[in-house]
């Protein structure tokens, strides 16, 4: 192996020496799915960065929630023999391309700039393979917040809950007061994400053991049952119309007063800027009531696939140009998320983006930083849509929550 | 010009065998009509000369050249179709002139030809049209300008005047005819009209079921058809088939036919060894309307007429001859009387038979017997 | 020499097509077959299960929900398409003032994807800002269209969209059908003393059989097809309520790593469709040989 | 077939035509009603959206959604519009149209007018090919892709899209070509026609009906199709529906719903076009084959 590379990279110097002047033309292709408005040109940045470096940007968008139709692209084009340069991904996919030994090898590059040392262990997680970095991580959007209209809370008691018994008392003051209590968009990721917060909420020890582990017994233990139930408790507290809403509704609806909150991921706060709200004085943030000290997180990372070696310098200017401290703070206050590095001055971030900050560094430290289930940190993407069957169904009014819960751990057992 | 030789020709689609060994002439100028009723055979065998479609055994020679394998084009042959085939996107001077345009004739050349064609069909005013613009008898005209153009060895026609109506039928078969003449090309033509046949024909092939019946001159298929299928399908209208039985009487043969209620007839029949061979059978007895008249209309040439009387059912006036019906062999049979001959309907009136056009079949085998 | 390779040509000229088919459409097949029967996750791998898959997609409660859904779909949307068609195009027949826009007007859905009228429709479905928001508005209180949002009306809803889409050019099929239909057949019933609906019913509409055949294969093909449309709209939502097959199939083969599942769905869905397919191509061909 | 003949209409009293023309206008709105959500939208500004009705038509017109979705949208990184895309999208159909269509005429009148043994069996091949699910074909085209060196290129979006057209293409032309007469090739053959000169000189220019009929539907399938196009295009053949795709449905970010109606309609006008412009010969081009079985 070792011998045949060794074979290849002289037969490719060769190459170069007898090509002498012609310069190989660096470039990166890369696979991703901010494909419009904000967060697309923030990724620009990184384009710019790359190419004053030299390096050409092959753009490739694929559009669709959380990468569905970008992991199709990309298998067409792994299997075509032709993968991009680097490819957007999340958790778990990242981990069953690199068993499938498709990706790269950036520990070079890592080594040189120290990223073992910046990069909280629970993203190395994913961003390792092996011992070896694969895959540059861009930012952390953390999970398990709570948005909520500050005028609405103000009417409903003016103290953002702290707890579940807290959360329903704020709740039904809303609903009295005749606004939407809770806004949310019945879309699987969505459901799955509130059911994250609210397993969570459970105990991050319950969180572990049900969806990290998958233990059987937590799947169908009294715990779940009660996590279903308060499921139903918080359908109870939607409007009618909730089915297949985009999450941006959603939020539109607590910004405009109609909904009193959602629970939603950073992301949102993009939509709040967006509408020219300021934290702290027109909307809250507050994580969801019961999780405060634990961070459930996803990461977007673009992990780096096998090419050829010309190609591979480019790859790892990319990798460097994604680990900038400059990038990292300038893409990030774009998307709402945090950096992925945790040496980064917050100076910049708004309330909420530092409150992130620090709740990340402290989870980190804790060790209650833990992969989100619905945003394909928590488990593989066949059981993540097995427990997203069973919770959308259930909120849909399938299932009872003793039988969800049953239903939930064979679900999970049949995906294995 | 050339003859024509069609030597023990097969052609089966797929297990179905439409064409069950056929053996024909025709000599140099000749015009051959194939004819026979629908599914006998008759358009696949003009396909099969034309090289249409693929013989599955036997020989087809065109003067003294086997086509066998003989792409359409090189046989050396035209072809006039029963939808005339004119190609719709072209004016009729394309029609004539594709032909000559695919073999690379050069313009001039092409010009004098469609000039000669169409001054000999007269279509001179017809040549920028389109053939939607044309009327069915003027597409006929062009359909056999494009034929005529080429100069074959043989002309092949595909139930030609079938889309026409009845007077423009008569009009272009009369055009053909002269054309015929005056080209004097070895011409096959298919129909189903024997009239056609009997009128254009210097030779007539009945063909039925695949198997060639009959090969002959007009007269010899009117007057001697070699079995019942022949005699029925030629004439119009058709030979009276009798049904009667053969005897001895006075050392005579005679054949019984029943007639009208109880009565019978008899008629004298020749005395030949192949007749003798059904004495006390059952035999067919043919002949035509025409040999069936009134007595003051029967042939004086004739050597031999015998009048009997035959109860008279139904007349049919025809202009210039009127159908009397009468039931012989228990069937309607049809006698050719004068227009001005008097008939008594419901009555016995006697009927000169013409026994020199008298023929005989054998039931069992329907062959004729001599 | 040149004549033989007229002789070969034709088949020289079929080959490349048929040889992509066989390749492309065929091929593929059975490769689908061969990894339904794999161990096959992400990507496709040579692990030999039998028919373990099929097993496991038939304990699955969600694609029983996908065939039910299919059936529901695909038997509401040919029967509608069909007589909408057959009606719209009787009416259209009615030397009607128009005409023109109208055909156009009916026909021009089938020039758009679903990914263009997918959010058009969403909207237009939504009780909060679509057609009951509208008439609430308009001062009828009363009115509730909530079908997209109800999961045991929700399939209806996409049978809606999905005959916007597609009747018009049933429509134009029926429409072909009938300027075709001979003047003097109606004639002859109209001499007959027959009425104007029953000409349509007794000789008009039996006379349309080759084109409500031909609507069938199209529309055929177009159910089983339904992917974009189901997306767009519903995404199979609400829970699991409008999940197709064809929907099925894909997130199972690419979104859930579980491509030996997605397979065994794909040859599941092909035995259906060509069960019902076949037999009509079957009699269609040999109904067409014994024309010529 | 120039004048279509309307003498089967019903002669029917003034109430019963009422009723008639009540229910066409009624089914007119049923149609056109996506279309003018699409429109009245895409012409007003985000926060007339955010207020309204939908259904209402815009208060102020604006059209700079058009001149965003058309020139200067983001769409990946880069702020192009759908512009680029659009031309994609063109240089992928034509082609694509066109092969399609010539092979399906080129089979039709293979398996009409010379036809072989087995000749039937390869068209129900063929037909049945119609009914295939696109995703089940998705991996082993890339391989195939992969191996001919065609993977992310045009070239290999025609070829596909090609592949998977012919078995409509020759469907059409079949059913055309079955009532074609004969007569005419054999009439050709004997003038010396070889199998293509028939094919150009006799049969494709009395096709015009048949290709209006395929060329539309093979354009507006190529055209829409997304699976494909997302598939199996490089960053330099993306097709204008994986762009929209990519305008409409980026999963985070605020939606601007008026610049993505305008998008939509900027996507579907091409198609549009060739419905409304060639509509008529549509009708008479079903008419002359396509709807006999």
């Amino acid at each position: 192996m070792k011998l045949k590379l060794a074979l290849k990279s002289t037969a490719s110097a060769a190459v170069l020496c007898i090509g002498a002047s012609v310069a190989m033309a660096a470039e990166v292709e890369v696979l991703h799915w901010w494909t419009a408005g904000g967060e697309a040109a923030a990724l620009n940045v990184l384009k710019e960065n790359l190419e004053a470096e030299g390096v050409t940007w092959k753009d490739m968008p694929v559009a669709g929630g959380s990468g569905v139709e970008a992991m199709t692209v990309l298998r067409a084009r792994v299997t075509s023999g032709n993968p991009p340069t680097a490819v957007q991904m999340l958790g778990f996919d990242i981990k069953d391309w690199a068993g499938e030994g498709f990706l790269g090898d950036l520990s070079d590059v890592a080594t040189a700039e120290g990223w073992d040392a910046v990069v909280p262990p629970a993203l190395q997680e994913f961003s390792k393979w092996d011992g070896k970095w694969i895959a540059a991580p861009v930012n952390v959007h953390s999970t398990n917040w709570m948005w909520i209209n500050k005028d609405a809370l103000d009417a409903a008691g003016g103290k953002a809950p702290e707890s579940w018994e807290e959360l329903i008392t704020v709740l039904d003051a809303m609903k009295a007061n005749g606004i939407i209590p809770l806004a949310h968009g019945g879309q699987a990721w969505q459901d799955g994400t509130v059911f994250d917060s609210v397993v969570l909420g459970l105990g991050a020890d319950f969180y572990k053991s049900a969806i990290i582990e998958q233990d059987p017994e937590a799947l169908s233990s009294d715990k779940m049952v009660e996590a279903f139930k308060r499921m139903e408790v918080l359908r109870g507290y939607f409007d009618e119309n909730f089915s297949g809403r985009d999450w941006n509704l959603a939020s539109a609806m607590v910004i405009n007063g109609e909904a009193g909150m959602q629970a939603m991921g950073d992301w949102a706060k993009g939509e709040f800027v967006k509408a020219k709200q300021v934290p702290g004085e027109d909307f809250v943030c507050i994580r969801f009531p019961g999780t405060q000290g634990n961070v459930l997180f996803n990461s977007d990372q673009f992990a780096m696939f096998e090419v050829s070696d010309e190609q591979q310098n480019a790859q790892k200017m990319m990798a460097s140009a994604v680990m900038d401290p400059a990038f990292q703070v300038a893409f990030n206050l774009v998307k709402g998320s945090v950096p992925a590095r945790t040496d980064i001055a917050d100076t910049e971030f708004d309330a909420c983006g530092k409150k992130g900050m620090a709740d990340l560094a402290e989870a980190a430290a804790n060790g209650t930083l833990q992969g989100s289930m619905a945003h394909g940190h928590g488990a593989s993407s066949n059981i993540k849509s097995a427990i997203f069957d069973v919770v959308t169904a259930h909120l849909n009014g399938e299932y009872g929550a003793e039988e969800a819960a049953e239903e939930l751990a064979n679900a999970v057992e049949a995906a294995k | 010009m050339a003859s024509l030789t069609i030597d023990k020709l097969t052609k089966s689609f797929g297990s179905v065998e439409v064409l069950k060994g056929i053996d024909l002439e025709i000599e140099d100028g000749g015009f051959l009509v194939l004819v026979g009723p629908s599914g006998c055979g008759k358009s696949t065998l003009l396909n099969c000369i034309a090289g249409l479609e693929k013989t599955t055994s036997g020989e087809i020679r065109i003067g003294d050249r086997n086509v066998e394998g003989l792409h359409p084009s090189k046989r050396d042959i035209a072809m006039v179709f029963q939808s005339y085939a004119l190609y719709p996107n072209m004016t009729v001077r394309g029609n004539i002139s594709f032909g000559m345009e695919i073999r690379g004739i050069d313009k001039d050349e092409q010009q004098k030809a469609i000039d000669e064609v169409a001054d000999m069909l007269q279509i001179n005013e017809l040549l920028d049209r389109k053939p939607s613009q044309l009327s069915g008898g003027q597409r006929q005209r062009v359909a056999m300008g494009r034929a005529l153009v080429r100069h074959p060895q043989v002309f092949l026609f595909d139930e030609p005047l079938s889309n026409l109506d009845a007077k423009l039928r008569v009009d272009m078969r009369t055009e053909i005819k002269r054309l015929h003449s005056r080209m004097g090309t070895t011409i096959v033509y298919v129909t189903h009209d024997q009239i056609e046949a009997l009128t254009l024909a210097t030779k007539i092939a009945v063909l039925q079921d695949g198997y060639l019946q009959q090969a002959g001159s007009p007269d010899e298929i009117y007057n001697n058809p070699v079995n019942i299928f022949v005699a029925d399908f030629m004439g119009s209208p058709s030979m009276n088939l009798i049904d009667s039985t053969l005897v001895e009487r006075d050392g005579q043969l005679e054949i019984q036919i029943a007639g009208h209620g109880g009565s019978s007839i008899s008629l004298p029949a020749p005395d030949t060894p192949d007749m003798r061979a059904h004495l006390n059978g059952p035999v067919v007895f043919g002949i035509r309307p025409e040999a069936m008249t009134d007595p003051d209309g029967a042939d004086r040439t004739s050597p031999h007429i015998e009048t009997r009387d035959c109860f008279i059912e139904v007349s049919q006036p025809a202009g210039s001859d009127t159908f009397a019906l009468t039931p012989l062999g228990g069937k309607e049979c049809i006698a050719r009387f004068r227009a001005d001959a008097k008939i008594e309907l419901g009555a016995f009136t006697p009927i000169s038979f013409n026994m020199t056009k008298a023929v005989f079949f054998d039931p069992q085998t329907t062959n004729r017997i001599r | 020499m040149r004549d033989r390779l007229q002789d070969w040509l034709p088949r020289i000229v079929l080959a490349p097509s048929f040889l992509a088919i066989l390749v492309f459409v065929y091929g593929f097949i059975l490769y689908t077959g061969w990894l339904s029967m794999t161990d096959s996750r992400m990507l496709p791998n040579n692990d030999f299960i039998g028919l373990d898959n099929y097993v496991k997609l038939f304990a699955l409660k969600h694609w029983s929900i996908a065939l039910k859904n299919l059936a529901i779909f695909g038997t509401l949307y040919i029967v509608i398409c069909s007589c909408l068609g057959l009606f719209l195009a009787i009416m259209l027949d009615q030397q009607i003032r128009n005409e023109g826009f109208i055909r156009t007007v009916y026909l021009y859905p089938m020039a758009i994807s679903f990914i263009v009228t997918g959010v058009a429709w969403k909207w237009f479905l939504d009780p909060g800002i679509g057609l009951e928001n509208t008439m609430h508005q308009w001062g009828w209180e009363s009115f509730e269209f909530k079908w997209i949002k109800d999961r045991n009306m929700a399939i209806y809803t996409i049978v809606i969209a999905a005959v916007w889409q597609s009747s018009g050019y049933v429509m134009a099929m029926f429409l072909a059908g009938l300027r075709g239909v001979d003047n003097e057949i109606i004639k002859a019933a109209q001499v007959d003393g027959a009425s104007g609906v029953l000409i349509y019913r007794r000789i008009i509409i039996p006379m349309m059989r080759p084109v409500f055949l031909s609507a069938f294969v199209v529309l055929t093909h177009l159910a089983i097809k339904s992917y974009d449309l189901v997306v767009a709209m519903t995404g199979g939502g609400p829970g699991r309520a409008t999940e197709v097959p064809a929907t099925f199939m894909y997130s199972y083969t690419f979104t859930r790593n579980q491509m030996g599942v997605g397979a065994s769905s794909a040859i599941i869905m092909l035995i259906m469709v060509f069960s019902i397919v076949v037999p009509y191509l079957y009699s269609e061909i040999r109904h067409g040989e014994k024309n010529r | 077939m120039s004048h279509p003949s309307q003498e089967n209409a019903i002669n029917a009293g003034s109430l019963t035509r009422i009723l008639i023309y009540t229910l066409l206008i009624f089914f007119v709105i049923y149609y056109l009603l996506p279309l003018w959500v699409m429109v009245s939208n895409s012409l007003k500004t985000l926060d007339e959206i955010r207020g309204g009705d939908m259904l209402a038509p815009p208060k102020a017109i604006t059209l700079e959604p058009w001149r965003q979705a058309w020139s200067q949208t983001q769409i990946g990184v880069e702020a192009t519009g759908l512009k680029p895309y659009f031309i994609n999208s063109i240089i992928m159909v034509v082609p694509a149209v066109f092969l399609s269509t010539f092979l399906g005429a080129l089979n039709g009148y293979v398996m009409t007018k010379w036809e072989f043994p087995g000749v039937n069996l390869i068209f129900g091949l063929m037909l049945l090919a119609c009914f295939i699910p696109f995703q089940i074909v998705l991996i082993p085209m890339a391989r195939i892709l992969g191996m001919l060196g065609l993977a992310g290129t045009l070239g290999g979006l025609i070829l596909v899209h090609t592949v998977y057209g012919l078995g409509f293409t020759t469907l059409f032309f079949r059913n055309y070509y079955a009532a074609f007469p004969t007569e005419l090739v054999r009439a050709a053959q004997i003038d010396g026609a070889t199998f293509f000169q028939v094919f150009w000189r006799i049969l494709i220019p009395s096709s015009g009906p048949i290709i209006v009929v395929t060329i539309i539907w093979q354009f507006t399938n190529v055209w829409n199709d997304f699976l494909f196009g997302a598939s199996f295009s490089g960053y330099d053949s993306t097709p204008i529906t994986v762009a929209l795709n990519n305008l409409v449905n980026s999963s985070t970010g605020v939606k601007e719903y008026n610049v993505h109606f305008a998008g939509a309609i900027l996507a579907a006008l091409p198609t549009l076009i060739v419905y409304i412009v060639s509509g008529r010969y549509f009708v008479r081009g079903l008419m002359a084959g396509a709807v006999k079985g």
